[in-house]
């Protein structure tokens, strides 16, 4: 068997089984906002969510015995490419690909029970509670509180940030301490609770790109069951720490980027300068340039990693850029396109001032530094290849 | 060789420091962001009392007849704090346009009100298709028998929503003129926009408007005053420009001072600690490159051009670092709208894109006779 | 989607590993690299045993059939200890040329005795005027009665110091086509010089060199033929690249691990941590830019030159960041020639420099109508 | 007195004045050197240094009383400046600027009496011994031992490196150990050796330029007298460390690198490409433009730290970044020069195989990379600049 860059006949059957299921199935109203690049409501992303769902592919890495298609790494990432290309919502991840895999993993029979089913219809939404004001690249020194009131609750006090869009969560998963005054990494459980138990209250907080995504969660004496630990007690760290490993080869946006860019492209075709299409403008062109080859280098890097995982090798060097580069090349394509679209990037939420495609571009350019700093910041990332893949001392 | 500032400069930048600390912390510019007007029609006032809105102006016009240097030093404080009012649209765009284009009549018009802070400006001369060449200007004025009719649209007039006339480029018989438009006259339409960094521009629809001869502001070059008028602007943005990357850099390295993670302060570590350094020598760079640019406004065109374009082009690389870096090095807490640093970003957003974008100034840079020149020591 | 190497390809990949670590380290390189020929005849003909030099020939003409991508795995372990035998110059430009060009009895010719390693040859393709595109070619080729005459001058001919058939473009008629030129005939005079990287190349003149008929190599489109090769070089430079810049990285941590500094290992330090990090990254990225131009590099023209151009540029990038990040990571010890970190600092830039430079496949790869292409989801 | 750009009228004569002195001054072989930018051997070096201190400038920061010219700050900048647009051969500094100075400030009577005036004729040649195989960045560690033979001499043993043209030098300037077991920082000395002293070898060594610059200079039981110790005896670190103040603000070589940016413009005029001179072409236009205003700006800090110093200021914040910028242009100078003549990058010291003025640059690539690594690496100037500039924690 030659190396070989094409899918097999197999999956490339599936990718135009996608691409041409996407049109029909994606609702005019967001067709219209996937169209034009602006952000959806998470009304919107619970829709799309259904509707996957109902076509079977809204979870694609789950196993079938909790739903899921049964789907092979290739084309798990085919279906995502698809999706992202088609710029359909991005799912909330924090019940699919975060609590969901680690429910299977630690939960018991009567939790998986419980919550799987509607993770996966979409009947309840969840939320992510690790950070805190003083925990954020270093989550260990997380401080909320669940304390036992010897009556089978924990009664749990404190505050979370970053909890992602807590205001429309149902349930939220959280790092809390139960056990105080060990290594820091100790005494910590992983604590499922209900967002409308007494005492969990939301305040949702602008970004800097002009939307709600953000909020703080706040405990005051919410009293959660202790049947909602997963994994052991105590235990929590080993949890969270195993969900790091999942799914790392997904995780360079590279249809996001490939997307971006080539509305970087649509978008300098359009706009006129004296001597013809921006586009055709030398300096520009080659920043364009810059930024293609450098994405499509990242490309098959992701190529290379998903090829590696369809042989069920463990990730090899390659995945451990992905995110790293994926995030900054996602960036200079949204720097690129207010560079090119010029005056107009000054709109900030005017309606009918700049074209439709233009619209959403400052707040996603504001919005999209954050691809650098959430899920473990660039700098976190980098510690972690000059220590494990490097070996570099500590 | 030399960059003291004189006693009287001295004092003004401390008046201006003292106000902008005291009086306009950020916390102002967060009130009045969402206003429709977006700044404070009081302080405008209290700016003239200040004698503020005089410092370019000659004294045959009520001016102080300050240098640009003068108006380099407040609107680099001003950018501390994003001081929110029209200064830049109104005093150096409006007000110099009307001074080095207009009669000594015009000035005691128009800009007499404005420098005493009754009135505010703006200047439109950005269009659809202007990208960033200001003469790139489709807006015609045709004469009629007791003045103009002026037509076309503007885009992006600073100021433009609240000011009380606007000064609007147009083609007169293929040439480049000014006109001084009155924002209530027939045909006027001006639609208020907010701008990322929150302040407002209008969006200016002129439908066969019915100018005075005396509304023409009669130089013999206008499109001369038009670019340099542009170039005010961009020294303007660069001032204005250090200002806000000094105020980020401070910030930055306070935070780094204070976060702790790991059990240390998070200026500990010395990946965070180069990336400061590395913001600082832009913060450097581009304040050495403003020098020159606030000296060289007043200058000759050539030495105008090469030390305004070198520092508009050393501020777009500059800010953006410097403010990108800033975000990164607050992490989660930099992509909230509570943090600061994000209004700087935008902002640095803004000035990076008015008065021609980094590509903008090194084509023009390359373009001037005196980066082809074969001897190396040319004056700076 | 299948980049796993066949059983034949990784006990290739395994014979050419122990060939460079046992029988080339870099030792053998400074050893060879001021001579008068620059690398080893014995060598070569040891790799002539080994079959190296029949890979990617037919096995029609005697060669083994691999596809491109095998002789990448060589050259990418050739280039992690600067190996100097003439493999590019000889096997992948010249040899690919006779074949794409030539006749069944012009390869058995000129190829036969190549891959049995009792010649070597080169691709005179370079002149003064040509920047970093093969086409741009001033050498003319005449009709005479019984052959053709050659005259013009090439420049930096690979191996062409030593080569015993030179490969010459010329137009002929305004098309390019390509003979083969016998060093020794009338008319020909070389100049051996050396190179930034030791090696050695020609300078060459033809003065009314006199080739017969059957030097002519009479493929349709010789102009196709000297681009696809052109193509093949990129691809083997940059296959040689990802193998230096995988050396580099390696010598470069293994020196952050061991030396001393301010009582810890300087590879605690953060910043050369993270350093280390960005090196390897682009090591990563070059590596999977390259496999794609390896497989595309026998491929379509399209896929072919979107491919090669993307993976050189990127080669440029990425070789140029990491030698000279491992040399300040290196400190003063890199500045000598006795580290051997500079070696390759030098080897990269011959590799950047030849078959393209990163401005010349940027701006091919922006010409290319995948470039243009609407959908992002062309085939890689 | 308003701000202002220009030299005084004084200044500009004194400009003028070195102008017009410098061409009939430089030899014919020196100019033609200069012209095509080959380095100039040691000799071409110190036949150049004779020829200045004829004019009484070849050491313009040395006060009157050692036979300086008594310039302000401006007039030495101003002289340097118009020696490096000029092309002329950069002095070797070991003597004139490293230990002259040091000799002012800290040598007794006898010492300042038997070395300045054979520094400042160049009747003797110096060179410094700092570094040590084990000793680079982390100076401190120094371990060239210096023993007391208890006849008023010392038995200096051990390794220098990086002793910079000390095959040329007739003395060297040392720091040694002088006493063992303490806090590195102490015990070490700072001793003048004669290089003919029995025991003192030097190897030189090819640099990465393919030149003789660096050597190792070896010591085997060289006797020195105690009295060539300079400063307090076991207290030389403090000396040394005097040193890293001296003519910071002349050390971002804006005049060096303003010549290569200008010859890098001549080339691309030179070099011709199917659309024109490559200087036309828009890419290669941009970089150029790119790096000339960022050495404009960089010019201009230069001008005011040189302002500030005219005036008796400490070196502002805008000092420190001169040597850190500075290092970095110039090495992207010769970066683009490389690009600019393509193939012809590739010669290695061959005679007439491309123009003149092509024929050093490869080798001034390679050895440029040196710029970022000496006198305190970049990283080391970041480490100070965050500490006492910034004020960042250790």
């Amino acid at each position: 068997m030659t190396m070989d860059l094409s899918f097999s006949a197999e999956h490339l059957a599936f990718r135009r089984e996608v691409r041409e299921w996407i049109p029909g199935a994606l609702p005019p109203h967001l067709a219209q906002k996937a169209k034009t690049g602006q952000g959806f409501s998470m009304d919107e992303v619970m829709e799309w969510h259904k509707i996957l769902h109902r076509r079977g592919w809204v979870a694609p890495h789950w196993p079938t015995q909790y739903g899921g298609p049964g789907f092979d790494a290739t084309r798990r990432f085919i279906l995502s490419e698809e999706l992202e290309l088609a710029g359909a919502p991005t799912l909330s991840p924090f019940g699919l690909s975060m609590v969901g895999p680690l429910l299977m993993q630690f939960g018991n029979e009567a939790q998986k029970a419980r919550f799987l089913p509607t993770i996966l219809t979409g009947e309840e939404v969840w939320c992510q509670g690790y950070s805190e004001p003083n925990a954020g690249s270093d989550l260990a020194s997380l401080m909320v509180r669940a304390e036992d009131d010897g009556a089978g609750n924990f009664i749990v006090n404190g505050q979370k940030t970053w909890t992602t869009y807590a205001q429309y969560a149902d349930w939220i998963f959280c790092l809390v301490r139960t056990r105080i005054g060990e290594k820091k990494q100790q005494g910590i459980s992983f604590l499922l609770i209900d967002m409308k138990t007494p005492g969990v209250s939301v305040r949702p907080n602008l970004t800097i790109g002009g939307t709600h995504a953000f909020c703080d969660t706040f405990f005051e004496n919410a009293v959660v069951p202790q049947e909602n630990v997963v994994g052991p007690l105590h235990g929590g760290w080993t949890v969270a720490k195993a969900l790091l490993g999942h799914e790392r080869t997904l995780i360079a946006a590279v249809g996001t980027s490939r997307r971006a860019l080539a509305g970087v492209k649509a978008l300098c075709r359009s706009v006129h300068t004296p001597s013809g299409a921006l586009l055709d403008d030398p300096l520009m062109r080659a920043k364009i340039a810059r930024l293609d080859v450098r994405l499509q280098a990242l490309q098959m890097a992701n190529y290379r990693a998903l090829a590696g995982a369809e042989l069920g090798r463990a990730p090899g060097p390659e995945s451990s850029i992905l995110k790293l580069v994926g995030s900054e090349i996602l960036q200079q394509c949204f720097e690129l396109a207010m560079e090119a679209i010029g005056h107009n990037g000054l709109s900030w939420f005017n309606e009918g001032v700049v074209p439709d495609e233009q619209q959403g571009i400052p707040s996603s350019f504001c919005y999209l530094r954050a691809t650098t700093i959430y899920g473990g910041s660039n700098e976190i990332q980098k510690n972690i290849i000059a220590k494990w893949i490097l070996g570099l001392p500590a | 060789m030399h960059f003291e500032l004189s006693e009287e400069q001295r004092m003004l930048r401390q008046t201006v420091s003292n106000f902008v600390r005291k009086d306009s912390p950020v916390e102002r510019f967060r009130k009045l962001r969402d206003g429709e007007l977006g700044y404070d029609r009081g302080v405008w006032r209290k700016m003239a009392e200040l004698g503020w809105l005089a410092l370019p102006f000659a004294e045959s016009i009520g001016g102080l007849g300050f240098p640009f240097v003068d108006v380099g030093l407040l609107l680099e404080q001003f950018g501390t704090t994003l001081v929110a009012e029209p200064y830049l649209a109104s005093v150096v765009l409006a007000g110099k346009a009307i001074e080095l284009a207009g009669t000594p009549e015009q000035a005691e018009r128009w800009l007499a009100p404005m420098i005493a802070g009754e009135t505010t400006l703006a200047l439109a001369y950005q269009e659809a298709e202007s990208g960033h060449a200001p003469e790139r200007c489709d807006c015609v004025a045709t004469r009629t028998a007791d003045g103009f009719r002026l037509h076309g649209q503007k885009r992006w007039v600073l100021n433009g929503h609240a000011a009380d006339w606007l000064v609007v480029s147009a083609r007169l018989g293929g040439e480049i003129a000014l006109f001084v438009v009155d924002p209530a006259a027939s045909g006027v339409s001006r639609r208020s926009v907010q701008m990322i960094d929150f302040r407002r521009a209008a969006m200016l629809d002129l439908d066969n408007v019915v100018v005075a001869a005396d509304q023409h502001l009669p130089a013999e070059d206008a499109a001369a005053v038009l670019e340099h008028v542009y170039d005010y602007g961009a020294a303007a943005a660069i001032a204005e420009g250090v200002g806000l990357m000094d105020a980020v850099l401070r910030m930055t390295v306070e935070y780094l001072k204070t976060r702790e993670q790991f059990g240390q302060k998070i200026g500990a570590f010395q990946v965070l600690q180069h990336r400061a350094v590395e913001m600082f020598v832009e913060c450097e760079l581009t304040r050495s490159a403003s020098i020159r640019a606030l000296i060289r406004a007043d200058d000759d065109p050539l030495l105008r051009r090469t030390a305004v374009s070198a520092a508009k082009a050393q501020l777009a690389r500059g800010a953006r670092w410097v403010t990108q870096q800033a975000i990164q090095l607050h992490g989660g807490i930099g992509i909230t709208d509570e943090a600061d640093v994000g209004l700087y970003l935008k902002r640095a957003v803004v000035l990076n894109t008015l008065f021609g974008d980094e590509d903008y100034h090194l084509v023009r840079f390359a373009s001037l006779p005196t980066f082809a020149a074969e001897r190396p020591d040319q004056p700076v």
